[in-house]
């Protein structure tokens, strides 16, 4: 039973054909000022997308509206969808602007302190993945242990830890918790803990 | 129900408010006003037979069959002439132009040569070959009738769509077309603090909420593909876009519960927005009011 | 008349003229620009000075120059409008300006209700200027202080208005050949004698 | 027909307020007010008082009733927008002025900094800005209202402690709280200055509340200012100049009569 | 959470002991007022005063570190006042299990206590079973040796006199919500208990836990809707990272670490898969070598083979008996073992105890890789307070992540809500998500090992990493499904109890865990989150639909609930042994004599009544029912109430051991421990407040919430203000054993003091947001006052409990 979808109630007649009835008039300078607007771009096209906050573990949903043009947010507001919060944020929720890139603490390049260095500087990714696997190998190889005293193989190194996070998606949870294991790290714990 | 005199106060504020804050639009506006002032006269005075006796089939309903559907849209007796008369008078003072087409209108149904209920008989299945034959003894554009026969509808099923809203209340309702009379929406709100969306329907006046992220008239749920424009420094006037089936819907943010909204004065002083839209491509999902006398 | 009648006395000096006009500019300027304040019709005065912000900081400074000329004012002319025994006689008969009467005590320098103005304007204006100070940082006060310090200040402009205009009258058409006292400084003989013969008698005793 | 004008009530249900003070955030983020450093003076209400900046503000306020038993009370104080407000009366320029909504907004353009308004205020609300010269006072997010959404506080709350509404809706919703709540319960608000359009709902006496005058009314200085002394100026001036002149064209000028010879 | 955060709307009474949930749950807290509206009673147990208590019916103040005395106590009043619930303890409890008659209990101590290595040898905590190996049972409940006997006879002990005496708590306020609570032992009436940090910091934490859970079974709270035992945690997706175990001791979906006991894969698996003989209990964890196969497979991909035992040897296995948590990790970088760590959205330099003793081992690490969207106390630590930048050696990098809404991804919060997020914005510049962060490093790793190669480059080699989308970035889908599972063969699965069959192919996604396979057919990265795909490949965790047939808030068709979607566990115990809802008002499942309806039931078996195919329903514990007899815990089957490591008092009230026997004293110089000594008198507890968020590294950045708490303070009683001449908002000095902290003294009335063993002991609190990066004028971490100890089964620190001395600075 398909309800006809378009021109339900335009019993007849074409849509949107200014021409026929101009005599009116009426239309005339809503359209006027529709161009003015258009010329002038002052109509701005965003998108909305759907998110979870990062505060306490309640799981309250969150609405982005991110400007089309720039990219950025503009607007974060309750999800009215959402069961657990319907629409509503707690203060912290709802000063969640402030952690997107508007905050300008927010880190923005990949910095570096060479040892006994007082300050941090700018690098580049690459120099950065690069120094820290060549770190991340030789830490790992000088201390592997294949067997311990009794002999039995544990093939684990106890010299790299990893701390971290509840912070983050499941996928990277995962992701972090199976690989940093293949390298045999033991060491490894995060907030859940704390 | 507030009383008549308080819903035709409000009416008249926001007339007011909206020729303020759009003065582009303050004539189709004024133009229009008498007419939606009449018919909230009309609907509230208006007394339709048969009110007790519509039925509703629960699983049909949540399977997106409106109330219309599974009921009569309108009874032989339904008082179409009357109704069409007295629109008559607001028709005058909105659009004296057309002076004359009202007169002959009247006379005609007066003479019984325009016999309504024919119309309403099949609605809303076609009833364009009637229409178009009203339009030759009207000597106007065949838009005419079509808006005259679209406005009695609107009255008589606006006053019955009191009565079906009592039936819906507790059912939940996921689709983007009107629950009671199945007609797709003509304009939204979104609720300031919870941000719930609201749809309005242009045929029976009736409002009922749908998902944020989703498309009313395809339903696609897609977030990447749905868009949003909204007007520099007029943040309450915006439009939802869907990029698949490429139609359009003017919403209005950030309007509190409790605040005096009306959501046909809101369609009319928007009607820019509408013509940005369809200047963009996409298509209204149903023939906006003033497209009749644009 | 004999030039002896027409010879003028030198009834002020320059000083007291100049502090006399201080006073009353100050005064005039503070009382207008109040009532522009008090009331919305009038708000055409401080919108003439350039808006209300402008006539605020005028208001004040006038308001201080007023303060300073009330001070000295006041040790000038302190002595000759001390109350004497026989201005309570004076004011009984209504100083022969409201019903005529014969048993007017001679009069010093200044009559009583000369003195009694004297008086109310240093009494009030003393209270304005206080006033009007608290008003001038209003949020370092106790609130109690700082409201009633609006009100007093409205208060002592009504009194300081009203006097001024009976100041005003009997200064000038009121008691004709007076205003020459604050433009010249000198009045006629026969003005001495009719508002201060007893200065009059001292002074021609002293200059004998 | 008496024009139905639509007026509001803010009403703040201390009883379900848990002093999360997302109202006060998210009054500073609407209004753009910055914030100010502050210091931890021994209590969580921090800043400590209203402020230019600060327009709405949770007072946390430790109490023992009289049966002894201890209980934490949070009261969002600011602007309680009387229908009969001392500032508005003791304002000199018109900038704080009553409009629709029952909203007492204030016009910062035209405020001279004269600040009659902070002494004469009952709630003691508005704040003086040294560097601006102006008073800043919660406006019941005016633009906001007319634009048909709720105050960014009443948006912001999430217990439901604040809701706004239509007067006489709002007012016998409270009512109805208070008569479920019982005890000691109590509306504050519609019984003075011609009834606030910000009202509680207190779970104790207003007496017992810091900084919440148990009847507030329009101060009597105010009174005697804007209904005795401010029209009595003029009257005053104008009759006695009509005296004056009265005297002046019966009476005639005081003549100076030539002294003859010998006359006293 | 058994529940979840809606469901405490339906509670009838609502204990929040452990939480401030007003506080740090605003939104836990709404629904917990929904309830209050219905006409609930909400009762706040806490050593403070706190705005939760401000909203509740009554606050009861204890000292930190009783609540199992507390809660010993209300076992003891529901036992002797027979306020249980029968039908429910006798069916779905182990407590009619007799117990084997070797178990004893004496003074403080259970049987096979062995002092020096501070452990049990758990070989009297058995029952005694029957000929065919099932615990034998008297459903009268009357024989001695039953465990609801032990259990009646180990908490008589816990009268309300020594109770009182050990909390602080009035014998009124005890009685009060014993009564209210107790007064959920009814079919028709729901009781929930919210806790978070405030139980878990604690040496005997778990044990704390355990007790309310058997409260709960006592009760018939559990399984029901409005009952359960909730914990409001603290972080966004901590309920994620722990079910993926980044954890020491557990691989992805909580199984068992590899140690060094079980040499392959066979031993491994006979070892932890746990065997029972009464057919009537489910015990699905049988299933448990088709979960650690399929992870397997899902790791190491084709690499895996059944010849190689999936891989088995190339992952390290850890020493029995011996611990890697934050604490030893801390400890043993102090000693300068470990050389290199990876902080990846964390700050322990604020978060965790010791912060001295943190600090100083940060310096003696080789490297650090830090990963957050703030600068912290962690990255930062060379240039910290009292550390010369030129001493310092350590190599650091501070690589910029993106925020939440900066990747797409799931998260659940901490009532098991799997939900989906979308990507709003790129991040900003350089940032990345640590998804590609760590595709990156390991990308770059698997280079330098396939050039370089070295021990056990196996294990790195085979791992399986092509979780890349075309463009080479983090594709979270493509982990999504790695996660929920694969078939890796084209195979029949056949419904046991229906028989019907249903065909899948190579390729296609697995719908539920129940499908897996241990001979290497079927992949799965973490078997409890298998079915949040269906095999077609729809993605329940963005499902968004609002329907909630039975009203009470389940909402099935939101987002994804791991496991398979079941709203509220163990919720075949609402029902009796027939399968009738013991509450009809609040109807979450019904058997309906062929299936049940409502809630996903704890798996499709017919309820306990059908004795051929019935099963009990704790169908995740080895015997089926809910344990009042818990021999798991490391120190005792039954809870028992140990002083703090450092406590105000000398001696336990209770018996002989002053603290938990089991828990693990380190020993570096910088971990003293001052107990009951004159120089740290007042007891002290650390928490946090509404405006911060855990360490303040997110918060401090934000100047509104900043400014509504600036400082750091500590909140102290008037009358202990009053005794040591403090006022309100002086600067105080707050010293421990182990640190000192300069802060604001709040003098409040929320603090009272309290009576125990007859003395009268001082509480006061700190929050632990702050540190000294940000604000610059804002004091330093906290935890410079808190001891290294933890918790004896799960290591979780102590900050709830310990001792301080306060002077005027």
């Amino acid at each position: 039973m398909e309800i006809t979808r378009r021109g339900f109630l335009a019993l007849s007649g074409a849509v949107g054909s200014q021409a026929a009835l101009g005599a009116f008039g009426l239309m005339g300078p809503v359209k006027a000022y529709a161009d003015e607007l258009s010329k002038a771009n002052k109509v701005k096209a965003s998108k909305q997308y759907t998110t979870v906050c990062a505060y306490c573990s309640c799981g309250c949903g969150l609405i982005c509206s991110v400007d089309y043009m720039t990219g950025k947010i503009f607007n974060i507001e309750g999800d009215p969808e959402n069961p657990i919060n319907e629409g509503s944020l707690c203060a912290k929720g709802a000063g969640f602007f402030d952690l997107t890139e508007a905050n300008k603490h927010r880190l923005r390049k990949v910095q570096y302190r060479a040892p006994y260095s007082d300050k941090w500087e700018e690098k580049d990714w690459d120099w950065a993945l690069n120094r820290i696997a060549r770190l991340t190998k030789d830490a790992r190889d000088k201390d592997f242990v294949v067997t311990n005293e009794k002999g039995e193989l544990v093939n684990r190194t106890e010299s790299v830890a990893h701390l971290g996070s509840s912070n983050i998606d499941n996928e990277e949870c995962w992701l972090i918790s199976m690989s940093v294991r293949s390298m045999g790290l033991v060491y490894i714990d995060h907030q859940a803990r704390v | 129900m507030k009383d008549i005199e308080d819903i035709l106060q409000k009416l008249e504020r926001l007339a007011a408010r909206a020729m303020e804050r759009n003065p582009h639009s303050a004539g189709v506006v004024s133009a229009f006003r008498p007419l939606i002032m009449a018919r909230a006269r009309l609907v509230d005075s208006l007394d339709l037979a048969g009110r007790g006796e519509f039925t509703l089939d629960e699983n049909l309903f949540r399977q997106g069959i409106p109330v219309a559907r599974q009921n009569a849209w309108f009874r032989e007796d339904d008082p179409f002439a009357p109704v069409a008369l007295s629109l008559i008078s607001p028709l005058k003072t909105g659009f004296p132009d057309l002076n004359s087409t009202w007169e002959r209108f009247t006379g005609l149904i007066d003479g019984k040569k325009i016999v309504l209920p024919d119309f309403f008989r099949s609605y809303p299945a076609g009833g364009d070959d009637l229409l178009a034959s009203w339009a030759q003894l009207l000597e106007a554009d065949v838009r005419i009738p079509a808006f005259l026969a679209s406005s009695v509808a609107r009255v008589i099923l606006e006053r019955r769509a009191l009565d079906w809203a009592g039936l819906v209340q507790d059912f939940e309702w996921e689709k983007g077309y009107c629950p009671l009379c199945g007609s797709p929406p003509n304009i939204s709100r979104h609720l300031e603090g919870t941000g719930q969306r609201w749809l309005h329907c242009p045929q029976c006046n009736h409002e009922w909420r749908f998902r944020r992220v989703v498309c009313p008239c395809c339903e696609n749920d897609d977030q990447k593909t749905m868009s949003y424009f909204t007007i520099d420094e007029k943040e309450q006037e915006s439009a939802f876009g869907c990029e698949m089936c490429k139609s359009y819907l003017v919403t209005v943010l950030k309007v509190s519960g409790t605040a005096e909204f009306d959501p046909d004065i809101a369609a009319l002083s928007l009607s820019h927005i509408d013509i940005i839209m369809q200047e963009k491509g996409y298509l209204p999902m149903v023939q906006p009011e003033w497209s009749t006398f644009a | 008349m004999s030039n002896h009648s027409a010879e003028m006395i030198k009834v002020t000096d320059g000083i007291e003229r100049i502090a006399h006009w201080i006073l009353a500019a100050t005064c005039l300027f503070c009382l207008l620009t109040g009532l522009g304040f008090m009331f919305h019709s009038w708000s055409g005065i401080p919108n003439m000075l350039g808006g209300y912000y402008a006539a605020l900081w005028m208001h004040i400074f006038s308001g201080l120059a007023f303060a300073a000329s009330l001070i000295y004012g006041f040790f000038m002319w302190k002595k000759d409008c001390a109350f004497e025994a026989d201005d309570a006689k004076w004011i009984l008969n209504g100083g022969g300006y409201l019903w005529p009467t014969t048993n007017l005590p001679p009069v010093y320098k200044y009559n009583a209700g000369q003195k009694a103005f004297f008086w109310c304007i240093v009494a009030f204006g003393a209270l304005i200027v206080l006033t009007g100070l608290v008003m001038w940082n209003a949020d370092s006060f106790a609130h109690v202080v700082a409201r009633w310090a609006f009100t007093l200040h409205a208060m002592s402009a009504m009194v300081i208005g009203s006097f001024f205009v009976v100041h005003f009258y009997l200064g000038t058409i009121g008691n004709p050949g007076t205003v020459s006292a604050m433009f010249t400084g000198k009045c006629s003989k026969a003005w001495c004698q009719t508002h201060c013969p007893r200065w009059l008698e001292e002074k021609e005793k002293k200059v004998a | 027909m008496k024009e139905h004008k639509m007026e509001y009530v803010k009403l703040i249900d201390t009883t379900l307020c848990t002093a999360c003070r997302g109202c006060q955030v998210a009054c500073k983020q609407w209004n753009e007010n910055p914030a100010s450093k502050t210091q931890n003076h021994g209590s969580y209400q921090n800043p400590q008082d209203l402020e230019w900046n600060t327009w709405t503000l949770i007072r946390f306020q430790e109490y023992t009733d009289t049966d002894g038993n201890f209980k934490w009370l949070f009261r969002k104080d600011g602007c309680m927008h009387c229908t009969d407000a001392a500032c508005v009366r003791a304002c000199p320029s018109g900038a704080l002025h009553h409009t629709d909504y029952g909203v007492v907004a204030h016009n910062r353009e035209i405020c001279i900094g004269c600040k009659a308004c902070t002494s004469a205020c009952p709630f003691d609300i508005p704040r003086y800005n040294k560097t601006t010269e102006k008073i800043y006072k919660c406006d019941l997010c005016y633009d906001r209202l007319k634009n048909g959404q709720p105050a960014a506080c009443v948006k912001a709350c999430i217990t439901g402690a604040i809701t706004m509404g239509e007067k006489e809706t709002m007012i016998k919703k409270a009512y109805d709280r208070v008569e479920k709540l019982g005890g000691k319960a109590v509306v504050y608000g519609d019984k003075f200055v011609g009834g606030t359009h910000v009202m509680y709902i207190l779970s104790e006496p207003p007496a017992v509340y810091d900084k919440l005058p148990v009847k507030p009314s329009v101060p009597m200085s105010v009174i005697l200012w804007k209904n005795l002394f401010k029209p009595f100026t003029l009257i005053g001036m104008g009759a006695i100049a009509g005296a004056a002149a009265l005297h002046y064209l019966i009476k005639g000028p005081h003549e100076v009569h030539e002294k003859k010879e010998g006359e006293e | 959470m058994t529940n979840h955060y809606i469901d405490l709307k339906n509670a009838d009474v609502i204990l929040i002991m452990g939480s401030n949930a007003a506080e740090h749950h605003p939104m836990a807290f709404k629904w917990i007022l929904r309830a209050k509206e219905k006409g609930a009673q909400i009762i706040h147990v806490d050593p403070r005063y706190t705005r939760t208590s401000a909203r509740c019916d009554y606050h009861v103040p204890l000292r930190s570190g009783t609540d199992i005395a507390f809660l010993g106590g209300m076992i003891n009043y529901i036992a002797s006042n027979d306020k249980f619930f029968h039908d429910y303890v006798v069916n779905y409890t182990n407590a009619p299990f007799l117990v084997n008659p070797d178990f004893q209990f004496n003074d403080g101590l259970f049987s096979g206590y062995n002092p020096e290595k501070r452990k049990y040898d758990k070989a009297t905590w058995t029952f005694q079973m029957d000929a065919n190996g099932v615990p034998m049972k008297d459903f009268t409940l009357q024989d001695p040796r039953c465990v609801f006997q032990l259990m009646k006879q180990h908490y008589s002990r816990y009268t309300l006199d020594k109770v009182s005496s050990i909390t602080g708590v009035s014998k009124e306020n005890l009685l009060k919500v014993y009564e209210a609570y107790a007064s959920t032992g009814v079919p028709d009436k729901a009781g929930t208990e919210c806790y978070a940090l405030g139980w878990t910091h604690h040496t005997t934490g778990s044990q704390i836990i355990r007790t309310m859970s058997m409260i709960q079974l006592l009760l018939g709270n559990m399984g029901i809707a409005g009952g359960g035992v909730n914990a409001l945690r603290g972080e966004p997706n901590v309920q994620g990272s722990t079910d993926h175990c980044i954890l020491y001791g557990n691989l992805p979906g909580y199984l068992k670490m590899l140690n060094t006991s079980c040499p392959d894969l066979k031993t491994y698996l006979e070892h932890y898969t746990p065997k029972c003989n009464d057919p009537q209990s489910a015990n699905f964890y049988i299933n448990y070598p088709k979960f650690t196969v399929s992870f397997l497979k899902a790791m190491y991909g084709d690499a895996a083979t059944p010849e190689n035992e999936f891989g088995y040897n190339w992952l390290p296995k850890l020493d029995d008996g011996k611990h890697y948590s934050l604490m030893h990790l801390f400890d043993k970088m102090y000693e300068g073992k470990i050389k290199g760590l990876f902080s990846y959205g964390t700050d322990p330099a604020v978060s965790s105890p010791n912060s001295g003793k943190v600090r100083k081992a940060l310096e003696k690490l080789d490297f650090l890789v830090s990963a957050n969207i703030f600068d912290n106390e962690t990255c930062s630590f060379w240039h910290g307070p009292g550390v010369d930048p030129t001493q310092v050696k350590t190599e650091c990098f501070l690589l910029p992540a993106a925020a939440t809404m900066e990747k797409e991804g799931s998260q659940s919060n901490s009532g098991r809500w799997v939900q989906w997020k979308y990507k709003a914005v790129n991040p900003p510049e350089d940032a990345l998500a640590i998804g590609d962060i760590q595709i990156r490093i390991m990308d770059t790793i698997k280079a330098l090992y396939a050039k370089e190669g070295g021990p056990n480059a196996e294990s790195i080699l085979n791992l399986k990493w092509d979780y890349k989308d075309g463009k080479g970035n983090f594709d979270a889908l493509k982990v999504a499904k790695q996660i929920n599972g694969y078939w890796l063969a084209d195979s029949t699965y056949e419904d046991k109890l229906t028989g019907a069959t249903k065909d899948f192919k190579k390729g296609e996604l697995v719908p539920s865990f129940g499908m897996l396979r241990d001979d290497g057919t079927t992949s799965c990265g973490n078997w409890i989150m298998s079915g949040s795909f269906d095999e077609k490949g729809l993605n329940k965790m963005a499902k968004r639909e609002k329907d909630d047939p039975t009203g009470l808030g389940l909402y099935p068709n939101w987002a994804y609930c791991w496991p398979v979607n079941r709203r509220i566990i163990y919720n075949r115990a609402s029902c009796d042994v027939n399968g009738k809802p013991y509450n009809p008002k609040r109807k979450i499942l019904a058997w309906t004599g062929d299936k049940w309806v409502g809630d996903v039931p704890d798996g499709p078996w017919p309820p306990q009544a059908d004795k051929e195919k019935g099963k009990y329903p704790f169908i995740m514990k080895q015997d089926g029912v809910g344990s009042l007899f818990g021999p798991g815990m490391v120190e005792g089957p039954f809870p028992e109430h140990y002083e703090p490591l450092e406590g105000p008092l000398a001696k336990n009230p209770l018996s002989n051991q002053l603290i938990n026997p089991t828990i693990e004293i380190f020993k570096s110089e910088l971990d003293t421990v001052a107990n009951a000594s004159e120089k740290f008198p007042y007891v002290c507890t650390t928490y946090s407040c509404t405006e911060h968020w855990c360490s303040g590294a997110l918060t401090r950045w934000q100047a509104w919430l900043l400014e509504m708490q600036p400082e750091l303070y500590v909140e102290i009683g008037e009358q202990l203000a009053r005794d040591l001449r403090i006022g309100n908002a002086d600067w105080v000095h707050v010293s421990s054993a182990r640190g000192r902290v300069k802060c604001r003294a709040m003098v409040t009335k929320r603090f009272v003091p309290f009576k125990v063993e007859g003395k009268t002991v001082h509480q006061v609190g700190l929050p632990f947001n702050y540190g000294w990066l940000y604000p610059e004028d804002g004091s330093d971490s906290t935890n410079f006052l808190t001891p290294t100890v933890g918790d004896a089964n799960t290591f979780c620190p102590e900050y709830k409990a310990f001792m301080v001395n306060v002077e005027r600075a």
